[in-house]
């Protein structure tokens, strides 16, 4: 019998926004009313009041609504009402699921078909614009991933590889700064390690709202704090990044977080679920509940009374785990044991599951009873939405499935084989994926129809209407300091300013040193890492961005940001090669908003060209706004640089130097 | 015969190749040691490397103390094997009671890394016998439970019997008591050290070569005692 | 003296990655019939007058506790308990 | 479900500055009758079987609590206490 009293029993209030979480995104209104919100102790529906789909006793496993739905149970009951809106799907796109199955998908189904047609999967707004930059990017023979992968890999020597990728996590950072920006740096480390790297760096682009508005005392102390609790205890110097005030971040705060992974180029992993007969392995931690919010109203009798029933999308990051199945995945690796792998990130196992067989053009059969849970009470469409972190999914040849999890106990990390890699039905066409519970199939779709046919929308976009009168109110029209005294006056306000203060408090909170290769850090412009201590091949890299020169001008903002991380790459003495961005706007269903992004991305994309340097991969972060307002356009950019010998790195500062020899101060450019 | 230094990995354990790298670059010999395996490998000495081992959960070390390699280590440390324990290595000494005191959340209570200026109070050592009686270095520290505390009475005693072995000059990173960054048992062969010499081994990568000689006191130690 | 307690605990579905490393320890120590451990914080608040519960619990709301993924509960030191201790 | 809570706190002589901090917010929020707060931990254990006070005394002394800093007790759990959420 199925235990369904946590599900039910247990009143959650509404949840805050959430990547991840259905779109279009319901935007928190203020950080006070977020967190009131969830902690409003008028809000929970007394458990009694929430109706449970009968007596839960009674019910039959495919009772439904409330019970589990199967398959046939979908097949049989075709005009059952489901809650794809408050999933965040249109009508055309629930029609669309339904012609694809041929029948209403089943609760599972509709979670998983929610979760990846979303925005943050589907990049449904971004895509018609990213093509942009492969078909403007110059040949680049370094490149041996890119674009669509989980991280963009580029050869660095002959047997050295370095892979790269900056992410947002801005969200759940608000709602739980110190959790959501720890969860943050998880995500991104996982991505690169998903590519056969160890990490070896992090960096962490932020921006916060005013300096002394009372909510920035929550909120900074906690993301520094959960990117240091979190990168300090993975052992992963911090070699720079930004923190940036501006009261359009006030309610959306962002957080970004890079990291820099190495590897030797034969290790390179990919995610194809290859090979019929092979078997597939969960590994790192248990599944829990975790950033479920969205789905939980699946497990409503009623799909109104769901808000009530939906559970917070915060997900609390263990990092001890997460360096075990660093290690542990370096292991499998070195020992050849791997044929696919891949992260699992916001969209948890749905997304792994699908992406890597339609990376394949395989099937796979589930037995989802097989997935080590942190609550037995858990139903199929939860274990299938869950964003608990620390986890990747394998894909293992048979004989090996042995010494793979002999590897995962000497670790102390959990595996469990939970499905197997299925051929085509008929030897033609792609695989199906077909997920059962206790006996029972609860999902059977074509693995691809997630992934790939998910919609595309070229949404509507218009200039904002108030650029010509922000662009007309020009820096040349402003007052300047005219005598020494107001020089000085100008001067000190600008040193107190806190985007050009000291960012030390930030700084001394992260670990530089660990791993011993760090050789420049903050302050300086760009960070460089030692890849290899024999020769002293090594990789620079700046992250840059400016929401105001974005606002002003999009797609010169984006340019802007390029060129500010590839000089600051390049002053260190290493050759730029790579580009990684992340792009933090606001609601891509704002016309206004829709413009700017579609300008920087052909800023970026045209800035790239003229550098001759490809963009390897990056993410979208859309509905950063506070009610009707966005935030300033703000794409960070990060640029990687290659040095053969990092000992011929330039630092920042003047070289301090004995005698009457001293250096000479030049100023290049216009 | 080149000396053998076993460097210890528990799960969490960070700074492991780093200690590993600065005992070669001294001339020793590094056996990698495993905290599951209670054997020693027949190695000289022992370093316990900075890191979350266990993931700090809990109190920093109070899990890593029960590894089997600890029982081996512990009752070598009192019969005279050298062991160096660094930042969480120093807590793994304090939890397992092979050093006194204890060390909790930094007074400020943030993680601080910054580059520290030290006094070596005691050469007699043999994790310090290579610096002069109040040499000052500058090694970087990083923690964020590096606060050493211990009643009066074991402070006195400690500072009494020259067993106060560095201190923080130039600002106290973490409020430890008379600004203790190591100390070490009564015999000097066990040494725990909040900062990180290991990572002030190469000009390229630290803020000095000032930690190096953590590294080659241990040599010298070593070589003086016949085997 | 009035005393407080509140205890905070991570609520039942969060993961408490302290409590399952303590956990996953305990059979080193020979200790093998414990089936979860879960670990939050004790907090003792200290009035300077009457303990006033309602006082602690806005306190434990705003400060101590994070609602997102804690629950917490309040009430009055059993006399002499916090003092206590236990070799 | 039977289950032990031990609870673990700071010696009065050790530093608390956790507590401090929280003391010192205090009347920003307009609390000012607060003399004092002192932050430990509060571990919960479940127990296969029957809940086992000294089990779980060995297990606070060699593993949950340092006594060089820390003091603790044991006791088992009011029924219902734990999940007891607040408001
Ligand atoms: N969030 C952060 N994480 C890590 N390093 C940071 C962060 N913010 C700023 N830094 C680093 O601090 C230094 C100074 O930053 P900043 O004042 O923004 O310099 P600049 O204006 O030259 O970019 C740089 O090295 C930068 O990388």
């Amino acid at each position: 019998m199925i235990e369904r009293s946590e599900v039910m029993g247990q009143p959650e209030p509404a949840l805050a926004d959430h990547p991840s979480a259905p779109d279009p995104a319901p935007v928190p209104l203020s950080a006070v009313d977020a967190v009131a919100r969830m902690a409003s102790p008028e809000s929970p529906v007394p458990a009694e009041a929430v109706p449970v789909g009968g007596g839960a006793a009674e019910l039959p496993v495919n009772g439904y609504p409330g019970g589990l739905d199967t398959v046939s149970n979908a097949t049989a009951t075709p005009g059952d009402l489901q809650p794809y809106a408050e999933l965040g799907l249109r009508d055309d796109e629930y029609d669309r699921i339904r012609q694809i199955l041929r029948r209403r998908p089943t609760q599972s189904e509709l979670a998983m078909y929610s979760i990846m047609w979303s925005e943050h999967c589907s990049y449904k707004s971004s895509k018609v614009h990213l093509r942009q930059f492969g078909e403007k990017a110059p040949p680049s023979d370094r490149m041996l991933a890119g674009i669509g992968e989980n991280a963009g890999v580029i050869q660095i020597s002959e047997q050295l590889a370095v892979t790269f990728k900056v992410e947002s996590h801005n969200h759940p950072s608000f709602v739980e700064p110190h959790q959501g920006a720890a969860t943050g740096v998880g995500g991104i480390v996982r991505d690169i390690l998903a590519m056969g790297a160890r990490p070896v760096a992090v960096m962490d682009p932020l921006r916060f709202g005013a300096a002394d508005h009372p909510d920035t005392a929550r909120v900074l102390p906690g993301v520094v704090a959960g990117i240091g609790t979190y990168g300090n205890s993975l052992g992963l110097p911090n070699i720079g990044g930004e923190v940036v005030f501006d009261a359009c971040y006030q309610g959306n705060p962002l957080v970004n977080a890079l990291c820099l992974g190495v590897l030797p180029v034969q290790r390179l992993q990919n995610k194809a679920a290859a090979g019929p007969g092979n078997v597939v392995v969960l590994l790192g931690a248990k599944t829990g509940r975790d950033g479920i919010g969205g789905v939980s109203v699946l497990a409503s009798a009623t799909f109104d009374d769901g808000s009530a029933q939906r559970r917070p999308s915060v997900q609390v990051g263990d990092p001890f785990m997460e360096k075990l199945l660093i290690e542990a995945c370096l292991e499998l690796y070195d020992a050849q044991l791997v044929v696919g792998i891949q992260d699992l990130g916001g969209a948890g196992l749905t997304c792994a599951l699908t992406e890597t067989a339609a990376a394949a053009g395989t099937g796979m059969r589930v037995w989802l009873e097989r997935v080590e849970l942190r609550e037995a009470s858990m139903q199929p469409h939860e274990i299938l939405a869950s964003e608990s972190q620390e986890r990747m999914l394998l894909i293992v040849a048979p004989e090996k499935l042995d010494a793979v999890l002999r590897i995962a106990e000497k670790w102390g990390v959990p595996a469990s084989a939970i499905g197997e890699v299925t051929g085509a039905p008929e030897g033609s066409g792609p695989g199906r994926l077909l997920v059962t519970w206790q006996g029972h199939t609860v999902v059977d779709v074509p693995p691809g129809s997630l992934v790939d046919d998910g919609p595309v929308y070229a949404r509507p976009m218009r200039e904002p209407a108030d650029l010509i009168l922000l662009q007309a109110d020009r820096a040349e029209t402003l007052p300047r300091p005219a005598t020494a005294e107001a020089l000085r006056e100008t001067l000190l306000r600008m040193i107190a300013s806190p985007n050009l203060c000291d960012k030390t408090w930030v700084t001394e909170q992260y670990d530089r040193y660990v791993l011993g290769n760090t050789v420049l850090a903050q302050p300086e412009d760009a960070g460089v890492i030692r890849i290899d201590e024999r020769s002293g091949l090594g990789v620079a890299i700046s992250v840059d961005g400016n929401g105001r020169y974005t606002r002003l001008d999009p797609y010169h903002g984006a340019k802007l940001a390029l060129a500010e991380a590839y000089r600051n790459v390049a002053v260190t003495g290493a050759k730029p090669v790579a580009v990684t961005d992340c792009l933090n706007f606001g609601s891509p269903e704002d016309p206004g908003v829709m413009w700017q992004f579609a300008e920087a991305v052909r800023g970026l994309a045209d800035g790239c060209a003229e550098l001759g340097i490809p963009v390897t991969g990056g993410n979208v972060s859309f509905y950063n706004q506070t009610g009707a307002a966005a935030i300033h356009p703000t794409p960070v950019v990060g640029v990687l640089g290659v040095l053969d010998d990092v000992a011929e790195r330039v630092p920042m500062g003047f070289a301090r130097t004995t005698g009457n020899d001293h250096d000479l101060i030049f100023l290049l450019g216009e | 015969m080149t000396a053998r230094i076993g460097v210890v990995t528990f799960p969490g354990s960070l700074d492991d190749r780093d200690a590993a790298r600065a005992a070669r670059i001294a001339g020793a010999e590094v056996v990698s040691l495993w905290h599951d395996d209670p054997d020693l490998h027949g190695v000289d000495a022992v370093v316990l490397p900075g890191g979350f081992s266990y993931g700090d959960y809990l109190r920093c070390g109070a899990i890593a103390r029960f590894a089997p390699v600890m029982g081996t280590i512990a009752a070598g440390a009192r019969a005279g094997l050298p062991v160096l324990g660094i930042c969480n290595g120093f807590q793994i000494l304090c939890e397992a009671h092979l050093l006194p005191g204890a060390l909790t959340r930094n007074q400020h209570l943030h993680f601080r890394n910054r580059d520290q200026v030290l006094r070596i109070e005691s050469a007699g050592t043999a994790w310090t016998n290579a610096y002069q009686p109040g040499q000052e270095i500058l090694i970087p520290v990083k923690n964020g439970e590096g606060c050493y505390v211990a009643d009066e009475r074991t402070l006195d005693e400690l500072e009494a019997t020259g067993r106060v072995v560095a201190r923080y000059l130039g600002g106290n990173p973490n409020g430890s008591l008379r600004d203790i960054a190591g100390i070490s048992n009564e015999a000097g062969n066990v040494v725990g050290l909040m900062p990180h010499p290991e990572h002030a081994v190469e000009a390229l990568t630290g803020p000095s070569l000032d930690g190096l000689g953590f590294f080659t006191s241990i040599l010298k130690h070593l070589a003086g005692v016949p085997a | 003296m009035p005393r407080v307690v509140v205890d905070v605990m991570l609520k039942p579905e969060i993961l408490d990655p302290q409590g399952q490393a303590v956990a996953n320890a305990l059979p080193r120590l020979g200790v093998t019939d414990v089936s979860s451990v879960r670990i939050g914080r004790r907090i003792e608040i200290e009035f300077t007058g009457q303990p006033d519960l309602d006082r602690a619990r806005e306190i434990a709301d705003k400060l101590l506790a994070n609602p997102v993924i804690e629950d917490f509960s309040v009430r009055v030191a059993d006399a002499g308990h916090a003092g206590e201790s236990n070799p």
